[in-house]
């Protein structure tokens, strides 16, 4: 089974792990995005996360869906965070069950990769000194 | 026609509002669209890369846009 | 920083996800062993774990300390539980925290791989008609 | 000399019990070690494999035990 949420509110690691947990599974693996403290050695004060709401979580629903057709797992769990986010707070959460771990971590690293690339969802880091689009320019 | 257009992150910030309208002459690819929007807001050159997304699916530069077409200029993503 | 356990009571991923947080980790890899109910076809019961506690111990810091020198990582934390389990249950956590989320990803595998080749657990299956120690024979 | 030796999984099954006190004439090796197991307890030789732990460190074949070692039969993990 395939869950997608995009949200305002704070994402529940214990929710996703909830989710996937299936009698038959053996290996779980879960991949927790949190907000890091600094980039390229700036500080950041906090991001604020945007998305193209309905088109983010159809591109989602593809990214599980691919996931599910090339790996042999149960199930998958994506959840994505939008708005203000300070230092530590979790923007994104990918779990994966599957009978035998290697499909999990491949195909939970899938997903963030993939998700990272094509799901239309931007953040905007803060900084004490300006603000700007993370990898809009070269 | 005219076409609503979306946009979003930067491109909302080069263009100044969510949601615009243009005049385009049919029949209008992409690749259309994305030198109109050059023209008109020369700070997409400087832009990583932009795509278009119609009917929330990304297209390529040679999609013809129809009249009723949802529109969206999607810049550089960064979500995750 | 490095937290192994190994305990008689049940393992909690959100205490080993609070282990391995950090304000300048960005990817956070989490790998949740489960007991499944079925082992090649066969309907399992219940797992029975037994370790060489000292020794076990030991092998699961020199393995969290490999992968931190092999990885550029932040925390690596290893719980294992050990004694009776039922389905569902879970015998073994393992948590990375990394400033970029490929080598939390490398390190978390890479400690539940070689945890399963060295570490001196063993688990008994027990199914409606026998038991079994796992991988004993050949 | 005496040695006390630590059996665990199958290998605590085969013996019977967890803490079996054997007496071996010096000097000896792992692998004497190992070949006398499996003389006075044949099903050993069944077993994918086992290895032999001094002191809380596996150890090769080479190793030569001392009279003070704590040595454990470590039959195939099959932990987490």
């Amino acid at each position: 089974m395939i869950q997608i949420l995009l949200t305002e509110d704070q994402l529940s690691p214990s929710q996703c792990e909830s989710f996937i947990a299936d009698d038959a599974a053996g290996g779980h693996v879960i991949f927790i995005g949190t907000v890091r403290n600094n980039t390229s050695k700036k500080t950041v004060l906090y991001l604020d996360f945007e998305a193209y709401g309905s088109m983010a979580e159809k591109e989602m629903k593809k990214i599980a869906e691919q996931a599910a057709s090339k790996f042999n797992v149960f199930h998958i769990v994506i959840h994505h965070r939008i708005g203000k986010l300070k230092i530590g707070e979790i923007p994104v959460i990918i779990g994966v069950s599957s009978a035998h771990r290697k499909a999990a971590f491949e195909a939970c690293e899938y997903c963030i990769d993939t998700l990272k690339e094509s799901v239309p969802i931007w953040k905007k880091e803060f900084f004490e000194d300006g603000e700007v689009w993370v990898a809009a320019h070269p | 026609m005219n076409i609503d257009i979306l946009a979003f992150g930067i491109a909302k910030d080069l263009i100044g509002k969510r949601l615009t309208q243009m005049t385009l002459e049919q029949p209008v690819t992409i690749a259309d669209l994305k030198k109109e929007l050059i023209g008109l807001f020369p700070d997409f050159q400087k832009l990583s890369s932009f795509s278009i997304a119609v009917n929330e699916e990304y297209q390529n530069d040679d999609y013809f846009l129809q009249p009723n077409d949802e529109v969206a200029i999607i810049p550089p993503v960064s979500g995750g």
